[in-house]
């Protein structure tokens, strides 16, 4: 700790001053999920104080949105939460949505919540995988990434795209469901069940994983929403808070699904594990959502009437609209005064309020901890720097 | 080795360097062959679990040629030393990890009397100088300048140092049990047998690992801590990506880095064929039932089903290295400490009471 | 409990002074006094009928001057909106709170101090729009290189033609003439 | 950057290179030593942005780069022979860029991966803060078009990479046009944390304890 002795006459005495290591850990580092960059200040393994540094994927993501069209700025919200296009999509057509007073389709809302949260479910998988994969189990990565290619795969036949999908669109989604896309849903999910028993097998509780996360990393309730921690982070710490249920949107009040949290299994509530745990849980529920919407999705029209993509206008105001994202509440504050262009569009982005509180849950664990404790918060750059 | 300068009498005084230059070329060659095996293995065998092919198209057959395109790429590439690393240290290191790792081979017996020293201090010999490669690993920590390094020189020094003792008390339980240190003894004690046995017979004693408990749970401690002196996960702190980038190998590159590598796949095989010779009986295929093993042939037999013991055990380790995540620092030394160290003493006091209580003149017994 | 409600409650409490109702074409918001503004928040966060404990987004807004198309009067002054989300977890409520500050100094109290959240929310407001935080522990820029000159979300932004060395602009594809 | 020497006087490779007359032998050991390079390219763990995740995946099961040897992600650029620039790289970003490409060894490709990399993508009418395109600090190898570019673009990049390291010649005289970035200086300095020990040179281990 630093523990400066008084300078002594060097003849007589050895000197054993000790001094603070400090590392910067990234951008390029394997741990840090993207571009991150910590400076870390460390006595032997023990951190002592961290300062997360970001930026290094700005890419001026407000100054495009009030430069593009709403309907040019759809692809752009896929690329910040690259992992959960879907539900980024989402959240900026209802926030567009919202101010040009838009009426969706029946059928299109169904397909929205189907594809964003299979989304959902991609993304929670990549978490997961690469949280092994910062603790050094190389193949559970693997095997999330397999489950994770099913989804692409089918994503990808309903859109074209793999990981940027522009898909839902203001007003409805981009195309109508094809033939045997919704049975083939039914299918993987009928395989992704007994997978995710298998990564419980493999990583959950595997002793040396749980001893790893277990009671590492605390986030007490009081400071998660101190940081402004959202989603499955705020959810860890054993608060029941869910934007699907507690401010619905889109049809999320017409699915029965629970709100896993951290109830401290394995540890305290609020560490590594209950974030982790809640995640695997989150997929259960997701499948639920799926398999109910599947059952319940009426036929009709995809896109809202009247709505001219190429001139596309809103009405003026301003509202702030917030999903549930994969990594917590992702809101989309829009000023408009009219026309195709917003005045301001503002990007709530759960991964940067996450991100916060390193500084503060850093301090006091070990080295390793800290790669553990910064892939249990599960950000994403793209988001974080926006 | 006495045998070869034997042989190569007619050439006068230079007899015995040149044994000596022939027994290196065959203990290099191998060392140079061997992890184009070891390391083609693991990539397979981690893609296999990982539902992928991996190397598939360089040579042909399953990428057989993989490793040697590898090797040919770290041989030509540009050797970089950072300006402010200590440039003596960083040039000698990878050369004393390495020697480390393939200065134990020359002990060990690869069939029945087929060893290039038959050394009386066999086990003794191995575990002193495997240790030997630790300091070429703290030197290139210390010597590359960089604080990623540094840790890892660290990890690694703390983790050799904890874990030489569980493995050196785990080697001396089956010692208690033959009271010879050679090697080449140990593997005749499990295939000791009547005086007028044929070429099948029931051995008195048996592989160690089942001799008795007591060798059970040492062999068991000694491939734990095993897999901690090759860096092996669970224990691949020294190394561990996610964590230190790539612990004390950060800054080499090219064929200095090979040499970290080699030694990580030499030393992996040494351990497992020490494992192999001391506690699977050698080149005893089967566990009670021994076989003669004393012409050519058979020698050749026996060092194809010694090295197929070996080869088993090294994939076992490749096999826990992709299943397992990797334990933290203190986790590391607690084991050791905590569990390892006292479990592996509490083994040798009840083997050396096992033995005191009669049980040794009892022969045949488990 | 939406924002009408909250105002009646400021008031009730007596911290309502100067505080008043934006009535936009879709969420209101109550404008506060820039003076106001800690004194007003920290009301919100501790006052148990409220209990907004949860800093949501703070928004820095350069808003530029509009006229009346015929009669040229000004019917909106430029300046800087600063917009704050906070969220009651307890009340399930959201309410944005508006301060407006002149372009030409955009100074306001922090709000760190009360919800921690707000420090890289009002950090990024300072990088994008220029809005100084008075009391921020450690107000710097967080997304753009700390030599970064100019805020980019002001509307008379200029792109910057290049950075340390490296050219920012586009070179075009096609051979130039 | 004055921190890594380059070209060592004890590597006589890199002397001997490309001196030799075009004779039958070397050229076969040319044909060797590209064979090797080409047949073992070791990419650095280095994702940017979304097409890291597209990366990862031509690393992962369905797709798996490891077929074509490419498979060994190395963390540290001293081990790494290829750089997947995966991802949109701003002027925060640049400078770290060039420096890991500085701190690779030779001989080092460049994979520009996506639509951002190749020429700023979508954001090369508005991203006041992104470079329009990495060949304008790094000399690029392959530029793998796409937003993201499909693993399928990723592998062929790959197959377009070892058929151009095969067409070179390594000791024998022949023709290169390798584009000289030495001259090109991103200067380097501190971008977030000021603190000078973390912004430049390494502090030496030892001075604490001496």
């Amino acid at each position: 700790m630093a523990a400066t002795v008084e300078a002594r006459p060097p003849d007589k005495y050895v000197d054993v001053r000790t001094q603070e290591l400090q590392i910067n850990m990234g951008p390029q580092h394997p741990a840090t999920h993207g571009v991150l960059r910590v400076a870390i200040w460390a006595d032997g393994e023990i951190v002592t104080r961290a300062e997360p540094d970001i930026g290094y994927l700005h890419r001026c993501a407000e100054k495009i949105g009030e430069s593009v069209t709403h309907i040019q700025y759809v692809p752009y919200t896929d690329r910040y939460d690259y992992l959960a296009a879907m539900n980024n999509n989402l959240g900026y057509c209802l926030a567009v949505e919202k101010l040009a007073e838009l009426e969706i389709p029946e059928r299109a809302e169904y397909v929205r919540v189907i594809v964003s949260e299979l989304n959902r479910i991609a993304s929670h998988l990549m978490a997961i995988g690469t949280y092994g994969l910062d603790l050094g189990a190389f193949t559970p990565f693997f095997y999330a990434f397999r489950e994770r290619e099913e989804i692409l795969r089918i994503l990808e036949w309903i859109c074209g795209a793999r990981l940027t999908y522009n898909f839902i669109r203001i007003g409805g989604v981009m195309r109508d469901c094809p033939e045997g896309w919704l049975e083939d849903i039914t299918r993987f999910l009928d395989y992704f069940e007994p997978r995710l028993e298998e990564m419980n097998e493999l990583l959950t509780h595997n002793h040396i994983f749980v001893n790893r996360t277990a009671n590492i990393g605390v986030v007490s309730l009081e400071q998660a929403v101190k940081y402004g921690l959202t989603g499955p982070n705020l959810r860890g710490s054993g608060m029941r808070w869910d934007l699907r249920r507690d401010d619905p949107y889109s049809i999320y009040d017409r699915f029965e699904f629970d709100i896993p949290i951290g109830t401290g299994i394995k540890g305290t509530v609020g560490d590594c594990w209950d974030r982790y745990w809640v995640r695997i849980l989150e997929m259960g529920e997701s499948v639920r959502i799926i398999r109910q919407a599947l059952d319940q999705i009426p036929d009709g029209e995809i896109m809202a009437k009247g709505v001219r993509h190429l001139a596309f206008k809103c009405k003026a105001g301003e509202s702030y609209q917030a999903v549930e994202n994969p990594r917590g509440e992702l809101g989309y504050y829009l000023i408009s005064e009219g026309g195709q262009i917003s005045y301001r569009s503002r990007i709530r982005a759960p991964s940067f309020c996450h991100l916060s509180i390193l500084e503060e849950i850093l301090p006091g664990s070990m080295f390793g901890d800290a790669v553990a404790i910064i892939g249990s918060i599960d950000i994403v750059l793209g988001e974080v720097d926006r | 080795m006495e045998r070869l300068v034997g042989a190569l009498e007619g050439l006068g005084e230079s007899a015995f360097a040149l044994s000596l230059l022939m027994c290196a070329g065959v203990v290099l060659g191998f060392v140079g062959i061997w992890p184009l095996f070891a390391v083609w293995l693991e990539r397979k065998a981690s893609a296999d679990f990982q539902s992928r092919l991996g190397p598939m198209y360089v040579g042909g057959f399953h990428g057989w040629l993989q490793t040697l395109a590898d090797g040919i790429k770290l041989a030509f590439k540009e050797d970089l030393i950072p300006a402010q690393a200590n440039r003596v240290l960083f040039w000698i290191a990878p050369a004393v990890a390495f020697c480390g790792a393939f200065a134990t081979m020359v002990v060990i017996p690869i069939a029945q009397g087929v060893e290039i020293v038959n050394l009386d201090i066999g086990i003794f010999f191995i575990l002193a100088i495997s240790s030997v490669g630790t300091i070429g690993v703290v030197m290139a920590g210390w010597a590359s300048n960089n604080k990623w390094s540094l840790y890892g020189a660290v990890r690694e020094a703390a983790q050799l140092v904890s874990y030489e003792i569980p493995i050196a008390l785990s080697l001396m339980i089956p010692i208690i049990a033959v009271g010879n240190l050679r090697l080449g003894h140990i593997v005749g004690f499990q295939c000791a047998g009547p005086e007028d046995a044929g070429f099948v017979y029931l051995s008195h004693h048996g592989w160690l690992l089942f001799y008795s408990p007591w060798t059970l749970a040492a062999g068991l401690i000694y491939f734990v801590a095993s897999l901690a002196e090759c860096k092996r996960a669970p224990f691949d702190l020294p190394e561990a990506e996610s964590e230190l980038v790539s612990g004390f190998h950060t800054e080499y590159s090219g064929l200095r880095f090979s040499f970290f590598f080699l030694e990580e796949y030499v030393f992996m095989f040494v351990v497992s064929i020490v494992g192999a010779l001391v506690f699977l009986g050698g080149w005893q295929p089967l566990p009670f039932v021994s076989f003669q093993f004393d012409n050519p042939l058979m020698k050749l037999i026996g060092a194809g089903i010694l090295l197929g013991k070996a080869v088993f055990l090294v994939w076992v380790q490749i096999w826990l290295r992709w299943t397992l995540p990797r334990l933290r620092v203190d986790q590391v030394m607690t084991m050791g400490y905590k569990y390892l160290t006292p479990l592996a003493m509490l083994t040798l006091m009840g083997m050396a009471l096992y033995q005191y209580w009669g049980c040794r003149y009892i022969p045949g017994i488990l | 409990m939406n924002t009408q409600e909250i105002l009646e409650t400021l008031n009730k409490d007596g911290v309502g002074q100067g505080i008043t109702l934006f009535e936009g074409p879709k969420d209101p918001a109550l404008v506060i006094p820039a003076d106001r503004l800690v004194g007003v928040c920290e009301h919100l966060k501790s006052a148990p009928s409220l209990q907004f404990d949860q800093c949501i987004l703070v928004t820095g807004t350069h808003m530029t001057e509009i006229r009346d198309k015929k009669t040229k009067e000004v019917t909106r002054a430029e300046g800087i909106e600063v917009i704050y989300h906070v969220r009651s977890l307890r009340h399930r409520a959201l309410v944005a709170l508006k301060v407006h500050l002149s372009l030409e100094d955009p100074r306001v109290s922090s709000v760190a101090s009360i919800w921690p959240a707000a420090d890289w929310h009002e950090r990024e407001t300072y990088d994008m729009v220029g809005v100084v935080f008075e009391g921020h522990p450690n107000l710097k820029r967080i997304l753009l290189p700390q030599d970064w000159e100019g805020f980019p979300l002001r509307k008379d932004y200029e792109f910057p033609k290049e950075y340390r060395g490296i050219s920012l602009e586009v070179d075009p594809p096609w051979p130039q003439q | 950057m004055g921190l890594y020497e380059r070209n060592h006087p004890d590597v006589m490779m890199f002397k001997l290179e490309r001196n030799l007359p075009d004779m039958g032998l070397l050229r076969v050991a040319d044909t060797v030593i590209n064979w090797g390079r080409s047949s073992s390219l070791w990419p650095m763990t280095f994702g940017i942005a979304c097409c890291a995740i597209e990366m990862m995946a031509v690393g992962a099961s369905k797709f798996d780069m490891d077929r074509f040897g490419a498979g060994a992600f190395r963390a540290t650029p001293r081990q790494a022979d290829l750089m997947i620039v995966a991802g949109t790289v701003n002027a925060k970003m640049a400078e770290v860029v060039k420096r890991l490409y500085d701190q690779m060894p030779e001989p080092k490709y460049v994979m520009a991966m996506g639509a951002c990399t190749v020429g700023g993508g979508p954001y090369w009418k508005h991203g006041y803060n992104v470079v329009k395109g990495i060949d304008k600090f790094v000399p690029v190898d392959v530029h793998v078009p796409g937003c993201p570019p499909r693993p399928e673009a990723i592998l062929e990049g790959i197959r377009f990479l070892q058929r151009k390291i095969m067409a070179r010649r390594v000791l024998t005289r022949g023709e290169h046009h390798t584009p000289d970035f030495t001259g090109v200086s991103v200067s380097p300095g501190t971008t977030g944390i000021q603190d000078p020990q973390l912004n430049t040179a390494p502090a030496v281990p030892t001075e604490a304890t001496s």
